[in-house]
């Protein structure tokens, strides 16, 4: 039985002890995913009834589980979704027991950015009428046009240093998860940023900030961003940022976004895949993860039962050489 | 080319909605322990003088740096020489606004939203219902209908607060129940010591008042769970939704029907109301 | 009066010869390579200009800027006494916004009545809007393809329509015919730089505007639109639905050409301080908020509602049956969870199998 | 005082300092008349816990050339720990400025106690003398809206 299916009747049978399952359905065009809530037998018929199937499992529906909390609720998570989990797990933000994790190996998910770049030149994604995976191919008609491109080409860059295929986490689990492959995170986004001199990097973000259309969207899709409708953003006391359009302000936020999360992220990317500008917000996050990881060698999202390393401390720090000044 | 389409004009001598007045406060009177009023006045002499409004239109007063908020003007356009707001202190503009002493500056963008339907309320008995600052709109309208008191009936105001602290006005109320041509009655949630009047939630006492519905209105406001049983007992007491009137509060930036906030279905707080029958409210989306 | 050309060699001579009298603005490629995001910015000789894929934002901000001053002002004393000082900055320069597609010229057409004082029946007209409005020329750029979101037609709209255009530009293989809609449309056409534009390549613009418009499909009757979502108002159920996925985010309304809410807040230093009229969204929870903590919109649904409600009820209830929307699909297209408003408005009224979503679902 | 002449423009640096140790150690070096470069502006906070990182990096977008960040030595806290949190908080959030385009070395965070008043000198000293070095630094456009704000006092603007 395919995956799909698998995962099909796991919801059903999960669907009668919880309030609703939260899956991926169509979105607007064949491209396109979309968080479905299934809370019928009926709704489980369109769950990944999309061209793209499991590889337009995009969202991280990690996210809606905070403001659900209170209710239990069955959620289907590819495996970076799951550290999502487990890190609200960690930091007492959902209760385990409120959640029924449905996990399936994950080969990866589409990069709607990387498609649209690998169409020819003047294209978008919004002209796509048509799309099918056949076999390590996706096969794309725009009107009369067809157009192969390789999947692997169009795969989110977070898929290509995956740890987790399988679910971390997980109630039930459709197929056998795959062994975790051994990747290493080279930071090869952010080595690509710090080719560039100081003086061109605060030019980058000048540039790409000044994009920013403040709308917030990396904030709402991001799973570990639980202020929600409390976000210091929006407080005048303190007096963070203005309402003003500028570059300082914009990036302020992003600076903001990221030092919260700094030792709580995973990595999933909802953020920078949310903007609808197009700013690559998650290199500030993947900074601070870097960073972590270099000093208390912490990955988020791994173990439930870990504490961030920002809410703890060790009388003497193992990675910590301080500046001498004698 | 026919120019099917006509662009709305620019008009450089149009007043400008969003700058405001600048005032000087007169006099600040401490109501409550947080509510307190301001007596203000327009620095350019011409345009006080000129300055008209309608009992029940509201103001954005301006804390330069800090913000505007909407209070209700509640001195009455029958006496001129200063404007009067009060307000509770709650959020930023209001804290800073009880900082402000007599003699600071203010801005003041009024008068804003519709008023009081006082001309149809005219030959009618008519019974004020006011609960804590809600009694600043309240206050407005009393005092116009005193200083056109042969154009109304009967008048009655029933006046309630948690405690006798929490009661505003009071200079007025004072002058008020001196007079033999309005009924006032005052109300307390609770006993206090020294406390002469009634004791007991409004829509108690004003059950037990029982003014009588008839050619009369009720106009009321106050916090929302004291309206809620403002409304059943009025109607118990025979008043129907034409005959009650109140006004309401909601989030408002420009006042004028443009920065989209204040939006119930398809009106609009800062124009079509504060002011609003139930009748109208009725008619009106479930949104408060 | 005949149509203009200019072919695309000699198009950022004449945008420049437009400068001159013009602060011109056209959709550029801000991004890193040939594929970056594409948004509208003031013209410069050597910028990316891209008219091939269609801008992730709207122009609205070439007319409403995303902030503003409205008021400046000085506090602080004088003589021994409070002083105040208010100061209104000056008219900003005129503007020519080059090939922005139709629907957002279209888009001002809604702003116009609101901005125009229709709530206070003119008594308080938005001057800081109207003045803008008034200095900017719109050349507007008929879509040659039309992407899986858009739905202009829905709407009154089109792909080559001239409603809200003072010029319609039509891309040709060689450059850009112009054709003249208003009389404010003369002032961007008058220069040297512009041929007369030929039969065939009339004939051949008007090619172009018949194939993209055949490309839209047929779309639903959404007169029922005022009527149905006031229907629907109190169905908390069919609102969960809706907006169960959505993120409360403000890409929708910050995107959508038509969606004019904005925000006042002051900042100051020291003395000095400036009122700032700042884009605002009904999807964000503070719009509503009210100091004693209340807030009549408390959650997503709550929003959602009024973001649909406001377009395709309130607003036309208000306004002659117009709906608030253009069609420009943008708030579909960059939405993070595919919130489709079109199919919310088609759910309301009660329209089953559009055709245009219903292909569009299948692939 | 190393690369420090009377002529040289004197540059913006915020320092945060906690109230127990490096507060009373810049005291107890401006009690004990040492020779210091004036380009610190001080302010005091309870701890170098309540040090958010998020000062720093406003600090340095607004206008500031470098920051400083001082509190009691680590087991010398006067609430136990908050330095132990600031020490990771503090060390993370350095990896952000170059990222940025900010220099590293625009900010320091370093441990003074109250009577260590040379010691004080002495980074203060070093760590004027870095920034110095490192010349002013830029900073990201503010809205132009506010443009007049910073024309000075008394000056109405446009």
């Amino acid at each position: 039985m395919a995956i799909h299916e698998q995962l099909k009747k796991i919801i059903l049978d999960t669907l009668p002890g919880v309030e609703c399952v939260i899956g991926w359905g169509p979105g607007q065009d064949a491209l396109h995913g979309s968080p479905v809530f299934m809370r019928k037998p009926e709704d489980v018929d369109s769950f990944m009834d999309t061209p793209l199937g499991a590889f337009g499992a995009v969202n991280n529906l990690a996210l809606f589980l905070p403001e659900l909390s209170g209710k239990k609720v069955g959620v289907v998570v590819k495996g970076c979704d799951s550290r999502s989990i487990v890190q609200l797990v960690a930091e007492k933000l959902i209760k385990r027991e409120e959640v029924v994790i449905i996990g399936f190996p994950c080969e990866g998910a589409a990069d709607l950015t990387k498609i649209e770049k690998a169409l020819p030149e003047g294209r978008e994604a919004g002209e796509v009428t048509g799309a099918a995976i056949v076999g390590e191919t996706l096969k794309l008609s725009l009107g009369s046009e067809e157009i192969s491109l390789g999947l692997a080409d169009i795969k989110a860059d977070k898929c290509t240093r995956c740890k987790t295929p399988g679910a971390v986490i997980s109630d039930a689990f459709a197929g056998i998860a795959g062994k975790a492959p051994e990747v290493r995170d080279e930071y090869a986004d952010l080595a690509a940023l710090e080719a560039m001199s100081l003086d061109e990097r605060f030019k980058f973000w000048e540039r790409e900030m000044s994009r920013c259309i403040r709308c917030y969207a990396c904030r709402n899709a991001c799973p570990l961003c639980v202020c929600r409708d409390h976000c210091v953003a929006g407080s005048r006391s303190p007096h963070w940022i203005t309402q003003t359009d500028s570059t300082r302000d914009k990036l302020m936020f992003q600076i903001i976004h990221a030092t919260h999360l700094a030792g709580r992220c995973t990595g999933c990317g909802e953020c920078q895949r949310a903007c609808p500008a197009g700013i690559p917000v998650l290199l500030l996050k993947r900074t601070f993860n870097r960073g972590v990881a270099e000093i208390f060698g912490y990955d988020a999202g791994m173990d439930t039962e870990a504490t961030p390393p920002l809410l703890t401390f060790q009388v003497e720090e193992a990675h910590i050489k301080e500046r001498e000044w004698q | 080319m026919a120019d099917a389409y006509t662009l709305p004009a620019y008009d450089p001598g149009q007043r400008n909605p969003y700058l405001p007045y600048a005032a000087t406060i007169l006099e600040v009177i401490t109501e409550t322990y947080n509510i307190k009023s301001f007596r203000i006045r327009l620095d350019d002499e011409k345009a006080h003088r000129e300055f008209a409004f309608e009992p029940g239109q509201v103001g954005q007063l301006s804390l330069f740096g800090v913000g505007e908020s909407t209070f209700v003007i509640n001195s009455s356009p029958t006496r001129k020489e200063y404007l009067q707001f009060s307000a509770m202190r709650a959020g930023e503009v209001t804290t800073a606004l009880h900082g402000l002493q007599a003699g600071d500056k203010i801005g003041v963008r009024a008068p804003l939203g519709n008023h009081f339907p006082y001309k149809d309320m005219q030959g009618k008995d008519i019974i004020f219902i006011g609960g804590g600052i809600g009694m600043a709109p309240l206050r407005t309208l009393l005092l116009f209908m005193l200083d056109n008191r042969k154009d109304y009936g009967g008048i009655t105001v029933l006046y309630g607060a948690k405690s006798p602290e929490d009661l505003s006005f009071m200079y007025d109320f004072k002058e008020w129940m001196a007079r033999d041509d309005i009924k006032v009655v005052l109300t307390i949630d609770k006993e206090a010591p020294g406390w002469e009047h009634k004791v007991g939630l409004i829509p108690n006492v004003l059950t037990e008042l029982d003014p009588g519905a008839d050619n009369a209105v009720a106009v009321t406001c106050g916090p929302p769970i004291m309206i809620k049983f403002v409304l059943q007992a009025l109607k118990k007491l025979g008043f129907n939704d034409e005959q009650i009137v109140t006004t309401l509060e909601k989030r408002m930036k420009c006042g004028i029907g443009i920065c989209g906030r204040c939006n119930i279905g398809d009106k609009y707080v800062c124009i079509d109301g504060p002011v609003f029958t139930q009748a109208q409210l009725n008619k009106m989306a479930n949104e408060m | 009066m005949s149509n203009k050309f200019i072919s695309h060699e000699k198009l950022r001579d004449w945008l420049e010869d437009l400068s001159a009298r013009f602060e011109v603005w056209a959709p550029v490629n801000t991004g890193q390579d040939a594929k970056g995001v594409v948004v509208y910015r003031p013209f410069v000789r050597d910028g990316a200009l891209e008219f091939a894929r269609k801008p992730v934002e709207s122009a609205k901000h070439t007319v409403f800027p995303r902030s503003e001053t409205l008021v400046n002002f000085k506090t602080g004393a004088k003589d021994g006494k409070p002083a105040l000082e208010l100061h209104v900055p000056e008219d900003p320069p005129a503007r020519a916004v080059f090939g922005l597609p139709s629907c957002d010229a279209r888009g001002f057409q809604i702003f116009d009545p609101v901005y125009n004082g229709s709530g206070t029946q003119g008594l308080a007209r938005d001057n800081y809007y109207l003045r803008r409005r008034n200095a900017t020329v719109l050349i507007v750029k008929a879509c040659s393809k039309v992407l899986n979101t858009c739905f202009c037609n829905w709407v009154g709209g089109g792909p080559a329509c001239t409603e809200g255009a003072d010029v319609l530009a039509t891309e040709l293989p060689d450059g850009f015919i112009l054709a003249q809609v208003t009389a404010r449309g003369e002032a961007a056409l008058g220069s040297a730089l512009l041929a007369p534009a030929s039969d065939s390549q009339e004939k051949q613009a008007r090619k172009l505007h018949e194939e993209a418009g055949a490309a839209l499909c047929a779309p639903p009757d959404l007169s029922a639109s005022v009527s149905a979502l006031r229907g629907k108002f109190d169905d908390s159920a069919f609102w969960e639905a809706e907006a169960s996925k959505c993120l409360s985010c403000g890409a929708c309304t910050y995107l959508c050409p038509t969606c004019y809410c904005f925000n006042i807040t002051d900042e100051a230093r020291g003395v000095l301080g400036a009122r700032i009229r700042s884009w605002d969204a009904c999807m964000l929870p503070l719009f509503t908020m009210e100091a004693s903590g209340h807030n009549p919109r408390t959650g997503k649904i709550q929003r959602l509602r009024n973001r649909i409600g406001h377009k395709f009820s309130y607003y036309p209830s208000l306004h002659n049956g117009r709906i608030a929307c253009c069609g420009c699909g943008r708030c579909i297209k960059s939405c993070p969870s595919s919130v489709d408003i079109r199919r919310i408005v088609t759910d309301a009224i009660g329209i089953t199998g559009t055709a245009g979503l219903k292909e569009q679902k299948n692939g | 005082m190393p690369e420090l002449t009377e002529n040289t423009k004197e540059l913006r640096i915020v320092g945060f300092l906690c109230n127990w140790c490096s507060y009373g150690g810049a005291d107890t070096a401006g009690v004990g008349r040492f020779i210091q470069p004036t380009d610190l502006r001080i302010i005091r906070l309870p701890c170098s816990g309540r040090v958010n990182p998020l000062f720093i990096i406003k600090a340095l977008m607004s206008g500031a050339d470098g920051v400083l960040v001082s509190g009691c030595h680590p087991r010398d806290c006067h609430y136990a720990e908050g330095n132990f949190y600031a020490r990771r908080r503090l060390e993370v959030f350095k990896h952000l400025l170059p990222v940025l385009g900010i220099d590293r070395r625009r900010f320091e965070y370093t441990w003074v106690s109250a009577s260590e008043g040379p010691r004080w000198q002495k980074v203060v000293t070093d760590f004027t003398a870095q920034i110095h070095a490192l010349g002013p630094a830029k900073f990201f456009a503010d809205a132009p809206e506010l443009d007049f704000l910073k024309a000075g006092e008394g000056v109405m603007q446009p």
